[in-house]
């Protein structure tokens, strides 16, 4: 890859750490690329995430942020480079199988079960955590009775720390935008995952709803201690929670640091944020 | 742990004593009508029966994961013709409508293998050439089969007593469809139900969560096809006696407006479109003496009104036959008080299919 | 100043939900005007009745003193009322220039459209680039520009804008807000825009009314706007410490 | 003199090209009404079948010459699917795909029931100019109304294809089905697009259900060449022109060779299999386009 | 029951909606006439019959339940000329089982038989394919030099007893069937079958088709010009309708059946007179089938007057045994074979300039058939 030669100095050191295989870094991602057809979405992009992190990945329309996140839960195959976890390769682990190794996500632009109601969105949040044998849940045996309490238990955990209670039973199709984004966070906390991926958590709330919303995200890392990537355009969420930001440009790692850091490197200001 | 029988209630099918009661009392009127009407009106019972059963198999499939089947029947007549072989080699009544179940939940498995790598209208077609090539060969396999020539159906029996009669024999359809219809229940209000209506509703976000999409398709193929089987089972006893034309597009398409017009999605609907579709020819065989000679005698009627009864529910009930129940009931819920409901009907606009 | 835009007592409806409750309110002629409101207060249900979306259980919309209140989108569309909707609703299997062509259908025999195309170009180079892709593929503000670029392609006389920031880029943000401004100063047309990014819309705009529970809080100019405390608290997000985060049970 | 062999399969192809293009011309009818409101025409067939009706009713009961009924069918039916679409299609928008073929499946019954109560259910046929003629070309023997077939269908193919690739319009029916609020919001009289669609496919159906008519009779179970259309079209790949051509004459074909070449039995179900197989192996069909969705 | 005071109610299920429901006014006109003209003339020993007509839409489901109101609401005395193979294997059972006689029924005999197992009430008078085609090839073999024979069936139960009767009929002269080639309902092109026999070299195509399949069959064979190639249609494919449309396509072409065809305007005496008022009383032209239904429905009444005013359905039975008939269109004088089986007279005609003309004697398929 010609991209080596220009890579920034940020990845590099971020190459070199993850090179020494003594301290498998809690998550990590070597050098994946993704091209589709003659779109190179991800060229080469490697970083590593320490647990407790809130990680930001920022960067132009179209840098490749969306895909990034595609690449770990599998959504598309890497054309090269690999992806662990934990110390767990999970390049070529199955879709289904990435929520059970404790990564769970939501969407860009909402997926959402529009047919369920709120309450049935978040108990399909938990569909990794054991719902007993297809014969016992056809007839309903006491395991299954109890397991299934017990989600819905957890599950109320979520609707109480997002504030959903009047909702639960709203079909979410008929939701304004802003609280559907709500409830696919709710969904995916209820998978209880170790690492929570959000794709611009912020897009469509107003500031008061985003200052909310930096709240949570404070409270799933402290409280919760899942560790969080996103993916968002809204820098003052990106101040106010991430401890460390990516900064991505065409497909690219352009450079990674502090919040305060990466908003006041040039490259950044001309490419990204504006004047 | 106090919570737990509290969401445990939450989860109870009957929750309130009115509907305890209702339903109690459903239960005592099914056990009476044999013994008050007249045995035409119990076989036609029996008939709606069956067709319940298997028009909860395609609700399964069709309701909930949104997979649609025009080849339903194909798994209706494995079932029967399997039903029927095994009853003939000797094996008891409740042995043999498992085998037919299995039988069919086999083929249903087969086919969805293949099947879930197409969707939408592709999954229409792919069933509906499964089942023409399975009528085919129906007729084809004179050794087995009997060919066109079909077989005679065994009468039911159950430890040693005759299950033909036609009150015994609405008895067994009704057990069948309660045993049925409880087992769909429990497993709607369980992960695999909120599964299969998640792959529904966006394949994508099913994956991230953990459900296996292809494996949860298999299955809604496969437990479809083996409901459907059952169906097929007790209609070989009913018609007494089986050809391969018994099961053909025919059926599939009746089984498919049933799910439908009774509403997508709801086990209730499967039930009331099943009553509809089943007796609406012998509705209108009833109607057509009231009609003027010169009309009623006309060839092509009984065509024209029974698309016409479709051509209506489809329009004027967009949510089936389940929604409107679900209104009436508001409505009766609130009777006293409600006003001219100032709803008002919006603009809706045609969502593509085609990139789900 | 001519009123361009003028929407008097307007009700809207979701089946048994109102989600409108009389709603007032005014564009001239050439200016830029912004709707502010918390989530589900009803701004986007406002721009779609006035682009025909929905239709009005009550009140009259008129566009230079015409009514357009019930019309269908079409004909809005064709009278001069262009709306980039909420989720961008670009054409997903239609190749990015085949859905800019789409824009300019209502003017289909118009020779500057193809200028107007290489204007859209200049402003969003990316699109240019991705020409030929089908924009189901775009990124999420790739799309959103195409959004824009497809509602400019029409030549309306007043353009609506349904969050226009959201999945920008800060930068684009500014730019999107600049074009606004070049689009009103160059070819006249009035902007009325629904934004989350209250900051920039107030700086953008002449004018701006606030929505609550589908009511109109206020309206004032933008200058007045931004001077209010409440304002600057709840949408500017200047001062106030976060919320205080419900813990976990 | 050639081969016999040969001269069996170079017939064989010619008969197989004759049926796999009636099946295409159906197919293009529902193409093309699924292009614009992705609704399957489960009446398609039933359309077909009432052209043939009223054809006969043209020709033989009001005497009218066949190049004068042609016309005349064609208009009509596609009056009438214009009013189908207006009248009731439009009611359904946004409803799942299902719901358009319970409507149709609906509406097909009708139209079947009306027919046979006005015309009466009796078969019938009438002449056309191509009547009891054939063409030999190198010992393949066709008859001239196949030929005549081939040749509407590959003309209707091309019209098609230019229509909805290189006019505003064509592509203005791609967008109303991909987006349709987004089609209403650049302009396009979404519903009058829709009915001028339906019109075309019921002109096209109209075509078809002449042309055929002769060969199979006017007859109720005319309708019945919309499954194999069907297949035809699945195969093709959903909602391209020339796929349905090609769909169709790949079932013509292999049904004509299949039935000379192996077992008896294997003919009927020869166009399933292959759909079945051709759908595994290449789920988009032969012409479909195989863009996801993304996320 | 069905017998009261004042009337004997009969019941038929037809296939009102289905896909021969084409055929169904001819039948149900014929069968009604017949039963108008005995009420007009006063009745039964003073009781009026009346006929309740069910849809079966060629449905087994729906024929058990058509039957089912027949046999429990209706309470019929006896079923009259029910249609449908599929719908009559399904229904004889339940029909003798609930003690009703079951007369005509216009399906494959043989399957009937088999289905509804031993019992006196079945009284079968048509449709055995297989005997009276054997009895046409076996003439064929003989008179027109066929050697190589090849058959063209309908996928179905028709189809697979005509061309047991076509198997029959050749292993009894030592001769092979050369090709068989089928097809499903509603195919609208038959050329691949025609050259399936091509390629066979066959002599003698003898196709179990309808109306459409047997003209399309016959205008392949026209267009490939198939010289020495004879084409032999058994019964529903020998019909007026054939001729009347296939026209051209038709003419030369053999074919079999079990009961005579006169065009209207070559009708005379009876059977002019039974046209001039199906014309008046139905509005519309009758074909053949109409005439053979009134055939049965004359038989069965005259049978029913014979059984005496007490009637019941062992004396019914009874009658019926021991009757003979000869009705306008019977080859011959029709009696039950066995006490229950009509023997099918048949005759092979040949297409001459648009009519139907006799080309062997009327011939007996059950004899040389074992
Ligand atoms: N399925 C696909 N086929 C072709 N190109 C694609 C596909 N998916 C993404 N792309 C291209 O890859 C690039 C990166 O897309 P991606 O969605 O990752 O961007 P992003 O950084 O998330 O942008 P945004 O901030 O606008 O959401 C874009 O230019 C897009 O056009
Ligand atoms: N299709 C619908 N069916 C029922 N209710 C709806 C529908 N669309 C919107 N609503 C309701 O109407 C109200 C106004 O919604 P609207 O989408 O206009 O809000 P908004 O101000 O645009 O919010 P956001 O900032 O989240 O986009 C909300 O309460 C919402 O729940
Ligand atoms: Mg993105
Ligand atoms: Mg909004």
């Amino acid at each position: 890859m010609s991209s080596i030669a220009i890579a920034p100095r940020a990845v590099t050191a971020a190459a070199s750490l993850a090179a020494s295989p003594a301290v498998p870094a809690f998550f990590e991602v070597r050098s994946i690329g993704l091209a589709f057809g003659g779109v190179q979405a991800v060229r080469d992009v490697s970083f590593t995430i320490e647990p407790g992190e809130v990680l930001a990945i920022i960067g132009p329309n179209g840098a490749g942020k969306t895909s990034v996140l595609n690449l770990i839960t599998r959504v598309f195959d890497p054309t090269m480079g690999s992806i662990h976890f934990d110390g767990r390769d999970i390049t070529r682990v199955a879709r289904h199988d990435v929520v059970r190794h404790g990564i769970a996500r939501t969407f860009q632009n909402i997926e959402l079960f529009d047919g369920a109601t709120v309450l049935e969105n978040l108990l399909l949040g938990r569909h990794r955590a054991g719902h007993g044998s297809l014969l016992a849940q056809m007839l309903n045996l006491p395991s299954v009775r109890r397991a299934e309490a017990q989600t819905r238990a957890r599950v109320e955990n979520v609707v109480r720390l997002l504030d959903l209670a009047p909702l639960r039973h709203r079909p979410v199709g008929e939701l304004p935008y802003g609280i559907r984004k709500v409830v696919e966070l709710g969904r995916a906390l209820a998978a209880e995952p170790r690492l929570l991926l959000l794709d611009e958590p912020a897009s469509g709330l107003n500031p008061e709803e985003t200052r909310q919303l930096a709240g949570w995200i404070d409270d799933i890392r402290a409280e919760l201690g899942i560790t969080v990537v996103m993916v968002e355009h809204d820098m003052s969420l990106v101040s106010s929670v991430a401890t460390r930001a990516i900064v991505m440009d065409q497909g690219r790692v352009l450079t990674i640091g502090t919040p305060a850091e990466v908003q006041s490197d040039p490259r950044v200001i001309t490419a990204y944020l504006g004047t | 742990m106090a919570y737990e029988t509290d969401y445990d209630q939450a989860r109870r099918l009957l929750r309130t004593p009115a509907q305890r009661g209702a339903y109690g009392a459903l239960a005592l009127v099914l056990a009476a009508l044999p013994f008050v009407l007249p045995a035409f009106y119990v076989g036609e019972l029996s008939f709606v029966f069956i067709m319940c059963v298997a028009s909860l198999g395609l609700m399964t499939l069709t309701g909930f994961t949104g997979q649609v089947s025009l080849g339903q029947a194909a798994f209706v007549a494995i079932g029967a013709y399997v039903h029927t072989l095994l009853l003939a080699s000797g094996w008891p009544l409740p042995l043999s409508l498992a085998g037919a179940a299995v039988a069919s939940a086999l083929a249903g498995l087969a086919i969805g293998v293949p099947a879930i790598r197409v969707s939408g209208l592709h999954l229409a077609m792919v069933t509906l050439a499964f089942s023409i090539i399975t009528e085919h060969a129906l007729g084809r396999w004179k050794g087995v089969t009997g060919g066109h020539n079909g077989l005679a159906v065994p009468e039911p029996t159950l430890f040693g007593f005759g299950l033909g009669g036609t009150v015994p024999f609405y008895f067994l359809c009704l057990a069948v469809l309660t045993a049925v219809l409880l087992v769909l229940l429990n497993l709607m209000r369980s992960a695999t139900g909120r599964a299969f209506v998640g792959l529904r509703d966006s394949e994508a976000a099913a994956q991230a969560l953990g459900i296996r999409v292809a494996r949860a398709k298999i299955l809604a193929f496969g437990l479809s096809a083996a409901i459907c089987g059952i169906a097929g089972a007790l209609l070989s006893h009913y018609t007494q006696y089986i050809t391969p034309e018994t099961f053909g597009l025919a059926l599939s398409l009746q089984l498919v407006l049933m799910v439908f017009i009774g509403g997508l999605g709801s086990l209730r609907g499967a039930i009331l479109g099943a009553i509809l579709i089943a007796l609406l020819p012998s509705f209108i065989s009833l109607l057509k003496p009231m009609l003027p000679a010169r009309l009623g005698s006309q060839l092509g009627l009984e065509l024209f009104i029974y698309g016409g009864v479709l051509t209506f529910f489809v329009l004027l009930e967009p949510t089936g036959l389940n929604g409107r129940w679900m209104r009436l009931r508001k409505w009766l819920a609130q009777y006293p008080l409600v006003t001219a409901s100032a709803s008002h009907r919006n603009k809706v606009y045609m969502q593509s299919e085609r990139n789900r | 100043m001519t009123t361009l835009l003028s929407v008097r007592d307007v009700e809207t409806w979701y089946g048994p939900v109102r989600a409108l409750h009389g709603v007032g309110l005014e564009v001239h002629a050439g200016q830029i005007v912004t709707v502010l409101g918390a989530n589900g207060a009803g701004k986007t249900t406002l721009l779609n009745t006035i682009a025909g979306v929905v239709s009005p259980h009550k009140g009259s919309i008129r566009l230079d003193g015409e009514e357009i209140g019930g019309l269908d989108a079409d004909a809005v569309c064709r009278s001069g009322v262009v709306l980039v909707p909420e989720g961008r609703q670009v054409f997903p299997f239609l190749s990015v220039s085949e859905n800019l062509a789409m824009g300019a259908f209502a003017r289909r025999s118009d020779p500057a459209v193809r200028r107007d195309v290489d204007q859209i170009y200049e402003w969003f180079p990316r699109l240019q680039e991705r020409h030929r892709q089908p924009a189901g593929q775009l990124s999420g503000g790739e799309q959103q520009m195409l959004a824009i670029g497809r509602a400019y392609m029409a030549k309306p006389r007043l353009l609506l804008l349904d969050e226009p920031s959201l999945g920008l880029s800060p930068l684009f943000t500014k730019e999107v807000f600049a074009i606004v401004r070049r689009i009103r100063e160059q070819a006249g047309i009035a902007v009325l825009v629904v934004e989350q990014n209250a900051s920039i819309a107030l700086n953008t705009a002449d004018h701006g009314y606030v929505l609550e529970l589908g009511r109109v809080a206020a309206s004032a100019s933008c200058e007045a706007l931004r001077q209010r405390a409440d304002i600057k608290d709840f949408y500017l997000g200047a001062s106030s410490p976060p919320t205080s985060p419900r813990r976990l049970a | 003199m050639m081969d016999p062999l040969l001269t069996q399969a170079a017939q064989l192809a010619a008969q197989g090209m004759a049926s796999g293009a009636i099946y295409g011309l159906v197919a293009l009818g529902l193409v093309l009404g699924y292009k614009a409101t992705e609704v399957m025409n489960f009446a398609h067939g039933d359309v077909v079948m009432l052209s043939a009706f009223v054809a006969w009713g043209l020709i033989t009961r009001a005497g009218m010459s066949f190049w004068l009924a042609l016309p005349c069918v064609m208009a009509l039916v596609a009056v009438l699917c214009w009013a189908l679409e207006a009248g009731v299609m439009r009611r359904i928008v946004g409803q799942p795909q299902f719901a358009g073929i319970m409507l149709t499946i609906g509406i097909g019954f009708m139209i079947r029931g009306a027919v046979s109560m006005s015309f009466g259910p009796e078969s019938r046929t009438y002449a056309t100019p191509w009547t009891d003629r054939s063409t030999e070309v190198a010992g393949v023997v066709l008859s001239s109304l196949s030929l005549v077939i081939v040749g509407a269908a590959l003309a209707v193919t091309l019209l098609l294809y230019v229509f909805l690739r290189h006019t505003a319009l064509g592509i203005a029916v791609h967008a109303s089905a991909q987006n349709q609020l987004a089609a209403y919001l650049c302009g396009v009289r979404v519903k009058r697009l829709n009915s001028l669609v339906w019109a075309l496919s019921g002109a096209i159906a109209a075509l078809c259900g002449l042309l055929l008519a002769p060969i199979s009779l006017v007859d109720l179970s005319l309708w019945t060449v919309m499954l194999k259309a069907l297949a035809a079209l699945v195969l093709g790949g959903f909602g391209s022109a020339p796929g349905a051509i090609a769909g169709g004459l790949v079932i013509g074909l292999v049904e004509q060779f299949a039935g000379v070449y192996l077992a008896d039995g294997f003919k009927d179900v020869m166009a399933y299999l292959v759909l079945i197989g051709a759908l595994v192996l290449r789920p988009r069909g032969l012409f479909g386009d195989a863009h996801g969705r993304r996320v | 029951a069905g017998v009261s005071d004042k009337e004997i109610v009969l019941g038929t299920h037809l296939d009102l909606s289905g896909p021969v429901a084409v055929a169904m006014p001819f039948i149900r006109n014929g069968i009604q006439m017949r039963i108008d003209e005995a009420n007009d003339a006063g009745g039964i020993h003073g009781r009026k019959l009346r006929l309740v007509i069910e849809d079966n839409a060629s449905q087994p489901p729906q024929a058990v339940r058509a039957v089912d109101k027949l046999l429990r609401k209706d309470e019929i005395f006896a079923m009259l000329c029910p249609f449908g193979s599929g719908p009559c294997v399904a229904t004889a059972k339940k029909v003798a089982d609930a003690g009703v006689v079951t007369f005509g029924p216009y399906a494959a005999s043989a399957l009937v038989r088999q289905a509804a197992g031993t019992t006196p009430l079945l009284f079968t008078t048509n449709l055995h394919y297989d005997s009276t085609t054997s009895a046409a090839v076996r003439w064929a073999v003989e008179h027109l030099g066929s050697r190589r024979v090849g058959i063209v069936y309908q996928e179905g139960a028709f189809g697979d007893l005509v061309t047991r009767g076509v198997k029959a009929a050749l292993a009894a002269r030592n001769l092979p069937l050369v090709a068989e080639a089928s097809y499903k309902v509603g195919d609208i092109d038959l050329s691949s079958q025609v050259s399936r026999m091509q390629a066979a070299k066959a002599d003698l195509i003898v196709t179990a088709t309808t109306t459409r399949e047997t003209i399309a069959v016959a205008a392949e064979v026209k267009k490939l010009g198939l010289a020495g190639v004879n084409v032999l249609t058994a019964s529903p494919g020998r019909a007026g309708l054939t001729v009347a449309l296939g026209k051209q396509a038709v003419e030369g072409m053999y074919g079999c059946g079990t009961w005579g065809i006169t065009l209207p305007r070559h009708a005379t005496g009876a059977l002019k007179s039974f046209y001039d008022s199906y014309r008046k009383r139905f509005g519309s032209e009758p074909d053949d089938i109409s005439v053979a239904f009134y055939d049965y429905a004359s038989w069965f009444v005259q049978e029913l007057t014979r059984a005496g005013r007490d009637v019941t359905t062992d004396k019914l039975v009874k009658a019926l045994q021991t009757s003979s008939f000869k009705g306008l269109a019977s080859y011959d004088t029709q009696r039950f074979v066995d006490n229950h089986i009509g023997p099918e007279w048949t005759r092979v005609e040949q297409v001459v300039e648009g009519v139907w003309v006799p080309r062997s004697p009327v011939l007996d398929p059950s004899k040389g058939v074992s």
